[in-house]
C-alpha cells in the first residue's frame, strides 16, 4: 500500500493542544503552530464548557442561584458563592451577622489553601515532577474532610448563602482545623525542599512566560497572576470586605513576572491563609449566623456588582434587578478568562515544553472561562 | 432500598486485610525468597559434570551452542522484566505514600504478568494512514539491541553469553540502534506529537553517546582489557570504585546520569513526555507493539545498571553468597537509585538537556577520560 | 549561568529533594483506603441520598405534600401527588429524579415538617439512566411497607373524620386504629 | 467607597462627552460614538489613570442593549463605570481594544452571546472568528430577548429542541 506523500506547503505544523489533552487542565484547545519545537502563534479555542449559566441564572428566584455558581471556579466554589451572595446583600443592602463574616472568612481561605494545593500538584505533574502531585492531594484530602464536616460536600458546597451562612460550625471543628494547621505547615517545607530548590524545576521556570507590570495592568491580569508582576493589588487588603479588615496577614509580591514568581507568590499565599485561619478560628465572637430572608425575596430595582479575591484573581459579579423575584442580568467576571486571553502575547516564540508551563503557571479553570 | 444499592455479599466476605491472612502472605512471601535463595545455592553446587557429555555436543555445536544461550538469556530478559515493573510500581507507591498494586496476587505480585497477559490479548491497532512498514518493524528495533547486549552481561565467570574480547566496544556501539528504532515508531506512527517524541529521542540518545563512551573507555583504560569479564576479575582484590577512586567515583556518576538519558528516564523523559506529548513515540501504539517498547525499556534499565555494577563494583565477586545472587543484588539497587531520582526530579526541557550534555557532561567526560589516562601510567600500574 | 556552574549548584537541591521523598518512602503513612473492600468514613451532615423519615407515633410519613421543597429546588427534581386534605394531607406519590439532582440542600432547608433529609450513602452510580428515579417505596425509611402504613392511616383518618365530623380526633383516632 | 477625583479631570469627561451620572461613585454615561475619546481621557490623564480594563457586561432591554464597562485605577484605587446605550436592531459600539488590550475578549463575547458589532476590533471583519464561546456556525446570538432557537435536526450540532 503505497502511501502518497502530502506536500506540506507550510514549515509550520499545526499542532491542536487540546481540547482533550493531559495539560490543559480542562476543555481548553490550543490551536498552536510549531516551527519544530518553537511556537510562531498560539490561538486559544474556548467555549467546550459554555453552558449559558447567566442566563439559567436570570431564569430562577434569587435564593436558587447560588448552587449554580459551585459550577464556575469548582476549585473554589465557596469563594464563587460568597461572590454572588456577596453582590445579593448589597442590591438589596441586607446586614451579615459579624460570626458569619468570620466563618465565610474561615471556609474561604481554607478552599484557597485547597486550590492552592491543587495548583501546586498539576504545575509540578505538568514539569514532570509526578510525585508532588499525589503529596499535594494528600493534604488537600485533609481540607476535603474537613469542609465536608462542615459543609456536608467536598466540592460544590453552596454553602454561603445572600445573608450569611446556612448553620453553625460543628463542635470539634476547631481543634480538628489547628491540628490540620500545625500539621500542614512542615508539609509546605517540603514541597519548597522538593520542587523550589531543585535546580531542574527552577530552570524550567526562571524567566519562562515573563508578563511585564504594564502588560499584566493592561490586560486586566488579577490574583498571583498580578502580584507575580509586581502589581501590589489584593481585593482584600484594597476593597476588604467581610472580616478581612479586622485580621492581619501580608500579601507577597514579587516583581520577576515569570512562572517561579506566580509560583512563589501562591505558596507564600497558602501560609498567609493558614494565618488567617487560626486568627479567625480565635477571635471568631458568638452570635447568630444568618439574618432570616422574606419568604418571597424581590430586592429594589437598580444594579449592583461587588469585587471578591478569588485563588485566581478578581472574581466579580454584576447584578441588575428589575424588581421581579429574578435577576434581570447576572454577569460574572472570571480571572481565568482574561488570564487566558494573554496566551497568544506570552506564547510567541516559546518553546512547546513551556506553552505547559506556562498554561499551569496561569492556573486556569475553564469552569468559569466558558460559564 | 433500591436493588442496584444493595451491597452485593461478594465484596464484603472477601477482607483480605484480615490480619490472619496478612501473616499468612508475609510468611508465605518470606518461604518464597528463602526458596530461592536455597535454590540458587544448590543450582551452583549440582555437579554438572554429569551432563558434560550433553554440554559437550551442544558446546562443540556452533549453532546448538548459540541457540541454546540466546533462549536462556531471552527468557531471563523477559521474566526479570516482569519483576522489575513490579518492583517499581510497588516502589513507586510507597515513596508517593500510597501502595502501589495491592489485589492480583500477594501484594499485586501477578500483577504485571496480569497486564502483559491483557497486553497479549488487546486488539493490536495500527493507524489507517501510518507508514506500516516502520511502525510493525519500531518495536523490534528497539528490542534487539537489548537482547543482544544482554549476551554480553557477565552474571558469574561462567554464567555469561559471550565473553567477547571487545565486549565493552560492542556494547557501546549496539545500544545507539535504539534511538533507531524511536524514530521509525515516531515517523510510522503519522502522528504530530510521536513525531516530536521521536525526534527527541534520537538527538537525546544519539549526543549522550558521546559522554557515556569516554566514561567506559575511562574504566577501559584503568582496566586495560575490554573484556567485561577480565574487568571483573582484575576487581577481585577491591572493587573499582574503591581501588582507583579519583578517577571511579566521577566517572561512575557520569555514566548514571548518562544512563538516565539512554534510558529516557525522568529528568530526561522528554521523548514520551506525558503533559508536552500525550506520550511521545508510543502513543499510537496498543497490544503486544506497546508491551515491546515496555519491555525494551526496563530490559534498558537492568542492562546499564548491569553495566555499571560490573564496571565500577565488582560484578558478581561477593563473600557468601554465589555470584549471579551477587549480580543481581548490586544490580537491583542500582536500578532502585534509579527510580528513586526518576520519582523525585522533574522533567528538562529539550535545549536545557542538549545544552546540559554538551556544555556539561561531554567536557566532565573528556577531563576523566584524561584523569584515568594519567592515573593509570603514573599511580596505579 | 554556565552549565558546570549550574552542575555543581544544583546538586544539592537535587539531594535536598531526595532527601524529601526517602522520609516519604520510610516514614510516613500510606494513606490509600482500599476502597470498595474499606469504606470511608463519612461526616454527620454528609449530603447523600434522600430519605424519608417514618413518624412511628403517627404511623405516617411526616410529609403532608405542601410542594414547598420542590418550588425550593432550582432543577425541578420533586414531584408528588397528594394524599388527603387539611389535617390529615399526605402523598401517596413523592418522586426524585436525581440525574438532575445538585444535592445542594435547598430542599431540605425549605421544608417546614422536618419531612426529607439527606442520608450518608453515596453509591449511586448505575448503568441505566432509568435506575436514577427514585420513587416513594425507594425513598421512604422502612420501604413499601411504610408508604403502606402511611397511605392506611392517613384514608382511615380521612374516614373517620367523614363519619363523625365534629368529634375531637385525639383519643377517637387512636382506638380507631385497632 | 467615595472618591474625591480632581474638579478638573471632571471637567474634561464632561467637556469629551461624558455625562457624571453620580460623582461620588463615578458613574459615567455616554453615546457610543463618543466612547474613543472618553476612554482615552480616562485611561492617559494622569490624575485619572484608569488603566486596568475590569468587566464588559451587556443587556439586553428589550428596545435597547446597555453596555456597562467598568475599569479600575491603582492610583486612585476606585471604579469608574461607563454605561453606554444602543439600539436592539443595530447595536454597534466603537471598540476599546486599543487602549485597553484586556477588553479585547469581553467584547468578543458579547458580540458572540449580544450581537452587539465592536467596529475596529481586529476580528470583527470575520464573524466566525469573532465568536468565542458558541461554535463558528452558530445562527443567532443568544442572550437576546429576541432570540428564537429553532431544532437544527442534527442532534449533535446546533440549537436542540427545548423540552
Amino acid at each position: 500500500m503505497a502511501t502518497e506523500v502530502v506536500e506540506l506547503n507550510s514549515p509550520n505544523m499545526t499542532v491542536n493542544l487540546g481540547p482533550q489533552h493531559p495539560s490543559t487542565h480542562g476543555v481548553l484547545r490550543l490551536v498552536v503552530e510549531l516551527d519544530g519545537e518553537y511556537v510562531q502563534s498560539c490561538e486559544p479555542v474556548i467555549g467546550y464548557l459554555h453552558r449559558g449559566l447567566e442566563r439559567m441564572l436570570a431564569a430562577r428566584p434569587y435564593r436558587q442561584l447560588v448552587p449554580f455558581t459551585d459550577r464556575l471556579d469548582y476549585l473554589a466554589s465557596l469563594n464563587c458563592n460568597l461572590a454572588i451572595s456577596q453582590t445579593i446583600e448589597r442590591l438589596a443592602s441586607i446586614e451579615v451577622p459579624e460570626r458569619a463574616q468570620y466563618i465565610r472568612v474561615l471556609l474561604c481561605e481554607l478552599n484557597r489553601i485547597a486550590s492552592h494545593l491543587v495548583f501546586l500538584g498539576t504545575f509540578a505533574s505538568d514539569l514532570g515532577a509526578t510525585t508532588a502531585f499525589l503529596y499535594a492531594f494528600r493534604e488537600r484530602e485533609r481540607i476535603l474532610d474537613l469542609l465536608e464536616s462542615v459543609t456536608g460536600a467536598r466540592l460544590t458546597y453552596n454553602w454561603i448563602r445572600p445573608g450569611g451562612v446556612p448553620a453553625d460550625l460543628p463542635e470539634g471543628f476547631a481543634e480538628a482545623t489547628r491540628a490540620f494547621i500545625a500539621g500542614f505547615l512542615p508539609e509546605i517545607r517540603d514541597y519548597e525542599r522538593l520542587l523550589t530548590g531543585n535546580p531542574i524545576f527552577r530552570a524550567r521556570c526562571d524567566g519562562v512566560g515573563v508578563i511585564s507590570r504594564e502588560d499584566a495592568l493592561a490586560y486586566g491580569a488579577s490574583g498571583p497572576v498580578a502580584r507575580g508582576s509586581g502589581l501590589d493589588f489584593d481585593l482584600r487588603r484594597t476593597e476588604p470586605y467581610d472580616a478581612y479588615d479586622r485580621l492581619e496577614f501580608d500579601v507577597p509580591v514579587f516583581t520577576q513576572g515569570d512562572c517561579m514568581a506566580r509560583y512563589k507568590v501562591r505558596v507564600e499565599e497558602m501560609r498567609q491563609s493558614a494565618r488567617i485561619v487560626e486568627q479567625s478560628l480565635r477571635d471568631m465572637p458568638q452570635g447568630d449566623v444568618a439574618t432570616k430572608l422574606p419568604k418571597v425575596f424581590r430586592p429594589p430595582v437598580g444594579d449592583a456588582y461587588s469585587r471578591t479575591e478569588s485563588p485566581r484573581g478578581e472574581l466579580s459579579v454584576y447584578m441588575r434587578s428589575d424588581g421581579s423575584p429574578n435577576p434581570e442580568r447576572v454577569h460574572v467576571r472570571a480571572p481565568s478568562f482574561v488570564h487566558l486571553s494573554m496566551l497568544p502575547m506570552l506564547l510567541r516564540g516559546v518553546k512547546l515544553a513551556d506553552v505547559i508551563a506556562i498554561l499551569g503557571s496561569l492556573d486556569t479553570v475553564l469552569g468559569e472561562v466558558d460559564r | 432500598m433500591k436493588a442496584h444499592l444493595q451491597r452485593t455479599e461478594v465484596y464484603d466476605a472477601w477482607t483480605p486485610e484480615s490480619r490472619a491472612s496478612r501473616l499468612g502472605q508475609a510468611a508465605a512471601g518470606t518461604v518464597i525468597v528463602v526458596m530461592l535463595l536455597a535454590a540458587s545455592v544448590g543450582v551452583s553446587r549440582i555437579p554438572w559434570a554429569v551432563a558434560d557429555p550433553i554440554r559437550k555436543i551442544i558446546g562443540e555445536h556452533p549453532v546448538l551452542n548459540a541457540f541454546a544461550k540466546s533462549f536462556l538469556v531471552a527468557n531471563f530478559v523477559t521474566l526479570h522484566v516482569l519483576c522489575l515493573i513490579w518492583w517499581e510500581r510497588k516502589f513507586a507507591g510507597w515513596l508517593q505514600a500510597r501502595l502501589g498494586p495491592k489485589h492480583v496476587g500477594w501484594n499485586g505480585a501477578v500483577q504485571t504478568a496480569a497486564d502483559a497477559l491483557k497486553l497479549l490479548v488487546k486488539e493490536d491497532i495500527i493507524p489507517g494512514k501510518a507508514d506500516s512498514a516502520l511502525f510493525v518493524v519500531a518495536p523490534f528495533l528497539v528490542f534487539m539491541p537489548t537482547l543482544l547486549t544482554f549476551m554480553l552481561l557477565p552474571f558469574s565467570a561462567a554464567w555469561v553469553g559471550y565473553d567477547f574480547a571487545l565486549a565493552a566496544l560492542l556494547v557501546l556501539a549496539v545500544t545507539t540502534n535504539v534511538s533507531l528504532g524511536i524514530l521509525a515508531a515516531g515517523w510510522g506512527a503519522n502522528n504530530k506529537y510521536s513525531l516530536l517524541g521521536g525526534a527527541r529521542a534520537c538527538a537525546q540518545v544519539l549526543s549522550y553517546e558521546i559522554p557515556m563512551a569516554l566514561t567506559v573507555l575511562a574504566v577501559v583504560t584503568l582496566e586495560g582489557t575490554m573484556s567485561l569479564v577480565e574487568i571483573v576479575h582484575r576487581q577481585s582484590a577491591f572493587w573499582n570504585i574503591v581501588s582507583d577512586a579519583p578517577v571511579a567515583v566521577p566517572a561512575f556518576v557520569l555514566l548514571f546520569v548518562c544512563a538516565l538519558a539512554e534510558l529516557n528516564r525522568t529528568p530526561f523523559d522528554l521523548p514520551e513526555a506525558e503533559s508536552e506529548l500525550v506520550s511521545g513515540f508510543h502513543t499510537e501504539y496498543s497490544g503486544m507493539r506497546f508491551a515491546f517498547f515496555y519491555l525494551a525499556e526496563f530490559a534498558n534499565n537492568f542492562f546499564m545498571a548491569g553495566l555499571m555494577v560490573v564496571l565500577f563494583f565488582g560484578g558478581w565477586l561477593g563473600p557468601w553468597l554465589p555470584g549471579p545472587v551477587w549480580f543481581a543484588l548490586k544490580t537491583l539497587v542500582l536500578v532502585t537509585a534509579m527510580m528513586w531520582v526518576k520519582w523525585t526530579v522533574p522533567r528538562f526541557r529539550v535545549d536545557q538537556m542538549m545544552g546540559f550534555c554538551w556544555k556539561g557532561l561531554v567536557p566532565a567526560s573528556l577531563a576523566v577520560f584524561c584523569l584515568a589516562a594519567l592515573w593509570s601510567v603514573w599511580v596505579a600500574r | 549561568m554556565s552549565a558546570l556552574g549550574a552542575f555543581g549548584a544544583g546538586f544539592a537541591g537535587v539531594f535536598r529533594g531526595l532527601a524529601v521523598t526517602l522520609t516519604n518512602l520510610l516514614m510516613k503513612r500510606k494513606v490509600t483506603l482500599q476502597y470498595p473492600y474499606v469504606r470511608p468514613a463519612v461526616a454527620p451532615r454528609y449530603r447523600g441520598l434522600f430519605y424519608l423519615p417514618f413518624d412511628d407515633g403517627a404511623d405516617r410519613l411526616r410529609c403532608v405534600g405542601c410542594t414547598l421543597c420542590a418550588q425550593a429546588c432550582p432543577t425541578k427534581v420533586i414531584s408528588m401527588k397528594k394524599l388527603g386534605a387539611g389535617k390529615h394531607a399526605g402523598v401517596s406519590e413523592f418522586t426524585m429524579d436525581l440525574g438532575r439532582c445538585m444535592f445542594c440542600n435547598l430542599c431540605i432547608e425549605a421544608c417546614p415538617f422536618d419531612a426529607i433529609h439527606m442520608g450518608s450513602e453515596f453509591e449511586l452510580a448505575s448503568d441505566n439512566r432509568a435506575v436514577s428515579v427514585f420513587r416513594i417505596t425507594d425513598l421512604a425509611v422502612g420501604g413499601a411497607d411504610a408508604v403502606k402504613r402511611n397511605n392506611g392511616t392517613i384514608s382511615a383518618a380521612l374516614e373517620s373524620e367523614r363519619k363523625a365530623p365534629n368529634v375531637s380526633f385525639g383519643s377517637a383516632a387512636k382506638e380507631d386504629k385497632s | 467607597m467615595g472618591v474625591t477625583v480632581a474638579a478638573d479631570a471632571l471637567a474634561a469627561l464632561r467637556e469629551a462627552g461624558a455625562e457624571v451620572v453620580d460623582q461620588t461613585t463615578l458613574r459615567l454615561r455616554v453615546a457610543p460614538h463618543l466612547m474613543p475619546a472618553v476612554c482615552s481621557v480616562l485611561h492617559d490623564r494622569p490624575d485619572l489613570g484608569f488603566t486596568y480594563p475590569a468587566d464588559l457586561c451587556a443587556t439586553d432591554l428589550g428596545d435597547t442593549i446597555v453596555l456597562w464597562y467598568r475599569f479600575w485605577s491603582p492610583g486612585l484605587n476606585c471604579d469608574v463605570t461607563v454605561s453606554v446605550g444602543t439600539p436592539t436592531s443595530a447595536p454597534s459600539v466603537p471598540t476599546v481594544t486599543s487602549i485597553w488590550p484586556g477588553m479585547n475578549w469581553h467584547e468578543r463575547e458579547c458580540f458572540d452571546l449580544y450581537g452587539v458589532v465592536f467596529d475596529g476590533h481586529p476580528l470583527i471583519a470575520d464573524p466566525a472568528r469573532m465568536r468565542i464561546l458558541l461554535p463558528e456556525d452558530w445562527v443567532g446570538h443568544p442572550f437576546r430577548k429576541d432570540y428564537r432557537p429553532e431544532f437544527s435536526g442534527d442532534p449533535l450540532h446546533g440549537p436542540q429542541a427545548t423540552n
